[in-house]
């Protein structure tokens, strides 16, 4: 399996609740948040893997925990089958350069006392690779590959001189500036407007072709999925609840969530107007989830064995892994 | 008044924002004309006026923003001309409104039962505490929430029941017209489709005529009857739900449905729209869309088009001059 | 309310190391500062042996954590040891003299509010006209105004010029305060004493230091409140109130500003400092027999003890305020309680 | 240059006028504090020029003289010249109150920016004890302080600085956690920088812009400590010019209706902090971050 850019073993994060000094002292038992609990997947060269789920499913953390912005409490990432643990600190240098993230609000994920060509070549002058007139060079010619232009009056600007849509140009630059392999794009499309975001999305596929990119691509946003994604993974809350290849999900959704997002999504176009009633409540909070299947209490499938056991990620054949003993039938 | 006659007509409608650099447009000469019953999609993209024109209507526009001109009417009252005392009795009690964001609607300091009861018992003089906690419990019962919860304040409530809260408040007074503002917005997909199926639900219990203002094309293609486009300001095309999606005729509204995904059907590519929005402080002269309109031809930078009439759809656009 | 209670009594706890911090920096500003006590207490040029004797007399000259210790144990015994000057307990003369001061921050601090927190609400409900620029500036302006100088100025007006209002002291000179004193609070005293030429005595007395303290700090609560109630009007529970047919002036005075006072509240936990500044250097214009007046006149006489009396208490008060404010906060803000 | 200098007068008339129409109100405010504060800096700085007497010449005048045109301020009981004391007492003022500033916040930003990025035991103990001294009345620390330190230039500047500490370590720790959760800062974890590439280049550059307004308020508040405590007679020697002390002074002849000895220095302590304040609240909107965004 050399192809597997990225491999992510049981993955988990949990984050401490954070209260006073002295409601601390006070309190019994420490909780925790469960932002993610035992995610794993893998994600091949050149390929696209969608990460779905609602707020507060974990898959930010997820992509965080990828890139190393956060220390797992336990699991282990794999970068070209290699635990990313074991990297020492050049190593984990030489990686940064490899692996960049573009987060969902471009506005915040720039400074506002940088101009946009500083701020694009900074990665280039942390990791030594150009410095002066090379590193201006660079940065003009991917400015141009991204659409900044003119290239050398933007170059010059500041994040609130240009428009939405051009700031997230910026943060997209700055990922590919130097050559990495793998991008985690963290809901890149979510605060662009929406003539804005096929723009964004389209440049997001040429891209990938003409830098030979993987991606996570983090979104609540099933639709957008069908545009970018070959793979998608399905996380409520901290798991992965059903993955699989992504027309293979969506013409077959196993899991009864997946089901339910994927009507949830409104439609376009009257004519596909939802009949089926959407399931009642909300994703319960991560501090104490349901025991069993932490979907069950919304689930209209839902047995007496779903309240208790964990229900594991079953292959159901074609690559395609669902967490439901009752609709895989194998209770 | 029976269904399908006229409940609000707002005709040239302007609105001004003063700033320091200069006066924002934010609203430029929109007619609209809204049936007893129905449901109105108010669409467009951010800052193209379509929550504007929503807040004017109950004359809610922030300062410095003021309504430069033009006539909002309902039932025979201009809204516009309309005294302080006749205003505050309209809003709430005949026309309501719900928010972009349910957690910050809601006073954090004031329990759920006293916002119900601030609201009955400033439009009904006489009505005393207890029975207006009563018919709050009841409507928060109708909408599926324990009416014990009218004790708890509004951080102890979930996303998708503040909402519902919202739209408890909005209905207690039993208005006939309802404004909502991106109401999905901050909710999430499946909570969202909750939302839409309540609101669609409460259209027929309460007899509601809704304004549905979203950026969201899913949504109103879910719940309107009839859809306005909004561009810079401006109306770009209102049509029937079904044969705007069919059939689009204004290029703005033909480049954005081309550019939305559609999770139901096969397109292989998304088209794109481009350039920005417009800066509406200084707007394109003419068709404020000439910019990026694939279409533009010599009329469009120098006059604005009027609205035209086709097949059931008011379109603005110089396309249709010959046509209508 | 239990929940409330519970925060109490944790609050309550963490004023404990807020206390012992501000004792500890006390002691070592008076302690561990270069410059030696009773040099300068004695006037810098007493000799050796006289230097040498006060220093084993205050207990100076033993190693630094014995002296901490000690100092830390006699203060949890409220026993702020001897007057240097006057044969008397420190104790005794802050009893005598803190109530005065109380009741000039108390009466300057009602100004305040009433003054800064009415006009800051008003200004920015008409923010961008010229009321609220009018506002601003009078908010800038007294800011400014230094509160010795305010007081000297109130006083050649409305003291010397128009003949109007007395510029020192508590009482006039045919008032003995000994007739009425119980608590210590004058105004209060002659009520419960139903002495009504007093009361009026000690009233008029009141006016022009209340007003001097009142009107400089009313500035910076104009700034405050005016800021804070923009961010509330942003606010979409404003215009969702304003939705329902709620009548403006309610949804401003009423939900706005209960909400901007949460921010007001906290900061004027940290303004204490301020009206306690304030109130010393009012004292010393209007010879106020205070906190502020007693320990600068025990300043000029080196009274070392009693300076020191004096800090702590002004420590002590400052913890109790701001538990006070904190414990306001939880019952106003529900969001604190849970 | 070719410019002719009708067009080198309307650039700068231009200028203004630009940034009035920008900013509005507050560019007014600003440029009247500036104003203000130039006036009196360059008073400082040419007082052997502008006053008419020696500050300290006993027999200028008859005593206690009312302003008049010889004595534009009248003269106080030693015979003194009260226009040529103020001339001269600007650069007491200005010289201790812009010092303890400048030392306050070295102090304050370094640690602020050290306590707020290393978090953990040393920004919890060092943030307590900062606290603490925040809340404590500031000018009761300073009276001890120059009671400790006796009368001095540099004493009563240290005395002054020190009671400024906390409110530049609170501002600066509590910009430096905020900015610490921005996305910018996570964005150049991302792409590798090291904890002092984010330190100068990302917090430090956002930090900066707040302190500058907080640094014109301070020096106005400075300005009233430090005459504060020279007119309760702390601090100075009576060798020296100051307005604080001329004040004091003054206060012992009001009684008998002698208005110019406190009326003049106090206008100026009051011009000088106003002048300080104006530029700041000026600043303060002006440096706004979200009015950037427009």
């Amino acid at each position: 399996m050399t192809d597997n850019l990225i491999r992510v073993d049981n993955l988990t994060m949990h984050f401490p609740l954070t209260r006073g000094v002295l409601a601390n002292l006070f309190a019994r038992e420490k909780k925790f948040v469960r932002a993610v609990d035992g995610v794993s997947f893998t994600i091949r060269k050149g390929e696209v893997l969608g990460l779905v789920g609602e707020s507060g499913s974990g898959k930010t953390t997820t992509g965080r925990l990828i890139l190393k912005l956060l220390e797992p409490t336990s699991g282990e990432v794999f970068y070209r089958g290699r635990a990313i643990s074991s990297f020492s600190g050049k190593e984990m240098e030489g990686l940064r350069e490899k692996m960049q993230v573009i987060f969902q609000d471009p506005y915040a994920s720039l400074s506002p006392r940088m101009s946009i060509g500083k701020a694009i070549s900074h990665p280039l002058r942390i990791h030594g690779l150009a410095d002066g007139t090379l590193a201006r060079d660079m940065t003009l010619t991917i400015m141009e590959k991204v659409g900044l232009t003119p290239a050398s009056f933007l170059y010059r600007k500041y994040p609130h001189q240009v428009s939405g849509g051009q700031r997230q140009r910026v943060v997209i630059a700055r990922a590919l500036v130097t050559s990495p392999d793998f991008v985690v794009a963290d809901e890149p499309i979510a605060m662009a407007d929406v003539s804005v975001r096929s723009m964004i999305l389209e440049l997001m596929v040429r891209l990938k072709e003409e830098f030979d990119l993987t991606y996570l691509f983090i979104t609540h946003d099933l639709a957008t999925c069908k545009y970018i994604c070959d793979h998608i993974a399905i996380m409520y809350l901290g798991r992965i609840v059903e993955i699989g290849p992504l027309q293979e999900v969506f013409r077959n959704p196993v899991h009864p969530y997946t089901a339910t997002l994927l009507d949830a999504v409104p439609v376009p176009d009257p004519r596909f107007r939802r009949t089926l009633p959407m399931p009642r409540g909300e994703i319960p909070s991560p501090i104490d989830p349901p025991p069993g299947c932490s979907f069950h209490p919304r689930c209209s499938y839902a047995v007496e064995a779903c309240r208790i056991q964990d229900p594991p990620l079953v292959d159901t054949g074609g690559e395609h892994s669902v967490a439901c003993p009752v609709r895989t039938g194998r209770t | 008044m029976n269904p399908g006659d006229t409940i609000l007509k707002i005709q040239d409608l302007h609105v001004e924002f003063p700033i320091n650099i200069g006066t924002v447009r934010a609203v430029q000469g929109v007619n609209l004309e809204l049936k007893k019953g129905e449901v109105m999609g108010l669409v467009g993209e951010s800052g193209c006026g379509k929550s504007t024109l929503g807040f004017s209507i109950l004359r809610l526009l922030r300062p410095p923003g003021r309504i430069a001109g033009g006539s909002i009417v309902y039932r025979g009252q201009d809204i516009v001309k309309m005294g302080r005392k006749d205003l505050l009795a309209l809003r709430g009690s005949k026309i309501a409104m719900i928010f972009q964001d349910p957690l910050t609607s809601l006073n954090p300091l004031c329990s759920i039962g006293e916002h119900f009861v601030e609201t009955l018992t400033t439009h009904e003089r006489s009505i005393g505490r207890r029975e207006a906690l009563e018919r709050s419990g009841k409507m928060l019962e109708s909408l599926g929430i324990a009416c014990d919860r009218l004790r708890e304040y509004p951080h102890q409530m979930s996303g998708g029941m503040r909402q519902r809260i919202m739209i408890g408040l909005a209905l207690i007074m039993n208005p006939d017209l309802l404004i909502a503002d991106e109401p999905t917005t901050a909710l999430d997909v499946v909570v969202e489709a909750q939302f839409l199926d309540l609101l669609g639900d409460l259209k027929n219990r309460f007899n509601l005529t809704i304004i549905l203002i979203t950026h969201n094309l899913g949504n109103v293609a879910q719940l309107a009857d009839r859809i306005t486009v909004m561009y810079g300001g401006a109306m770009a095309e209102v049509a029937p739900a079904g044969s705007l999606f069919d059939r689009p005729l204004h290029p703005y509204t033909r480049g954005l449905l081309a550019s939305i995904p559609n999770i139901k059907l096969d397109q292989p590519k998304l088209m794109t729209m481009p350039g920005s929005p417009p800066d509406l402080v200084n707007p394109p002269g003419g068709c404020v869309f000439h910019p990026r309109c694939p279409l533009s031809i010599d009329l469009c930078p120098t006059q604005r088009p009027p609205v035209f009439s086709l097949d059931g759809h008011l379109v603005s656009c110089w396309l249709y001059r010959d046509s209508s | 309310m239990r929940n409330l209670f519970r925060y109490i009594i944790s609050r309550t706890l963490m004023t404990i190391p807020m206390v012992l911090i501000l004792l500890t920096v006390i002691f070592v500003v008076l302690r561990l500062m270069p410059g030696d006590p009773v040099s300068a207490m004695l006037g810098g040029h007493a000799p050796e042996k006289v230097i040498e004797q006060k220093r084993e007399q205050l207990g100076l000259n033993r190693p630094m954590h014995i002296q901490y210790a000690d100092y830390l144990w006699k203060i949890c015994h409220l026993d702020l040891g001897e007057s240097m000057v006057l044969q008397q307990e420190v104790t005794e003369t802050i009893t005598e003299k803190l109530p005065a001061t109380i009741e000039l921050t108390f009466f300057g601090m009602l100004i305040t509010l009433v003054l800064g927190i009415f006009l800051g609400a008003y200004a920015a409900d008409k923010r961008r006209t010229m009321r609220d620029s009018a506002i601003r500036l009078y908010g800038i302006v007294v800011y400014c105004i230094p509160v010795y100088w305010l007081g000297l100025m109130l006083q050649l007006v409305f003291g010397i010029w128009l003949d109007w209002l007395p510029i020192a002291g508590r009482t006039g000179p045919r008032i003995f305060p000994s007739d009425f004193e119980r608590t210590g609070f004058y105004l209060l005293d002659t009520l419960l004493m139903r002495d009504w030429s007093s009361f009026g005595d000690v009233l008029i007395h009141l006016v022009l230091p209340a007003f001097t303290l009142g009107l400089t700090l009313s500035g910076i609560f104009v700034r405050l409140t005016r800021a804070n109630m923009l961010d509330v009007l942003k606010a979409d529970y404003i215009l969702a109130a304003e939705s329902r047919g709620i009548d403006h002036g309610k949804v401003v005075y009423g939900h706005a500003l209960k909400n901007a006072f949460i921010p007001i509240l906290t900061m004027m936990g940290l303004q204490v400092a301020l009206l306690m500044a304030g109130a010393i250097l009012t004292e010393s214009t209007f010879s106020w027999p205070g906190m502020g007046r007693l320990l600068l006149e025990r300043i000029y006489l080196r009274d070392y003890p009693t300076i020191q009396g004096v800090i702590i208490v002004f420590a002590l008060l400052v913890a109790f305020i701001s538990l006070l404010v904190d414990i306001i906060y939880a019952v106003v803000d529900p969001r604190i309680r849970y | 240059m070719n410019c002719s200098p009708a067009h080198g007068l309307t650039r700068p008339i231009r200028f203004f006028a630009g940034m009035g129409r920008k900013y509005g109100v507050e560019w007014w405010i600003l440029c009247t504090g500036a104003t203000v504060i130039l006036a009196i800096i360059l008073m400082a700085i040419f007082s052997p020029v502008i006053a008419p007497f020696d500050p300290y010449l006993q027999d200028a005048g008859p005593q206690l003289a009312p302003p008049g045109a010889i004595h534009l301020m009248g003269t106080d009981n030693l015979q003194r010249d009260v226009w040529s004391r103020i001339v001269f007492g600007s650069q007491t003022i200005l010289l201790i109150s812009v010092l303890a500033a400048i030392i306050s916040s070295f102090f304050g930003i370094l640690l602020g920016l050290i306590s707020g990025y290393a978090g953990g035991v040393v920004d919890r103990s060092l943030s307590l004890v900062m606290d603490a001294v925040y809340v404590f009345p500031g000018l009761i620390l300073a009276i001890a302080l120059a009671a400790m330190f006796g009368p001095g230039v540099l004493n009563i500047t240290f005395a002054v600085a020190v009671i400024y500490i906390p409110t530049y370590f609170r501002l600066v720790r509590g910009q430096t956690l905020a900015i610490k959760q921005e996305l910018y800062v996570e964005a150049a974890r991302a792409i590798g920088a090291t904890s002092f590439t984010i330190l100068s280049r990302y917090i430090f550059p956002n930090v900066i812009a707040t302190t500058v307004v907080v640094f014109t308020l301070n020096v106005a508040d400075a300005i009233m400590i430090e005459a504060a405590l020279t007119y309760l007679g702390l601090g100075l020697p009576p060798s020296i010019v100051d307005w604080g002390m001329d004040l004091a002074m003054g206060k012992k002849y009001l009684p008998s209706g002698v208005w110019w000895l406190v009326t003049f220095p106090g206008m100026m302590i009051s011009l000088l902090a106003l002048g300080f304040t104006m530029l700041g609240e000026g600043l303060a909107e002006i440096l706004n971050p979200r009015l950037l965004e427009r």
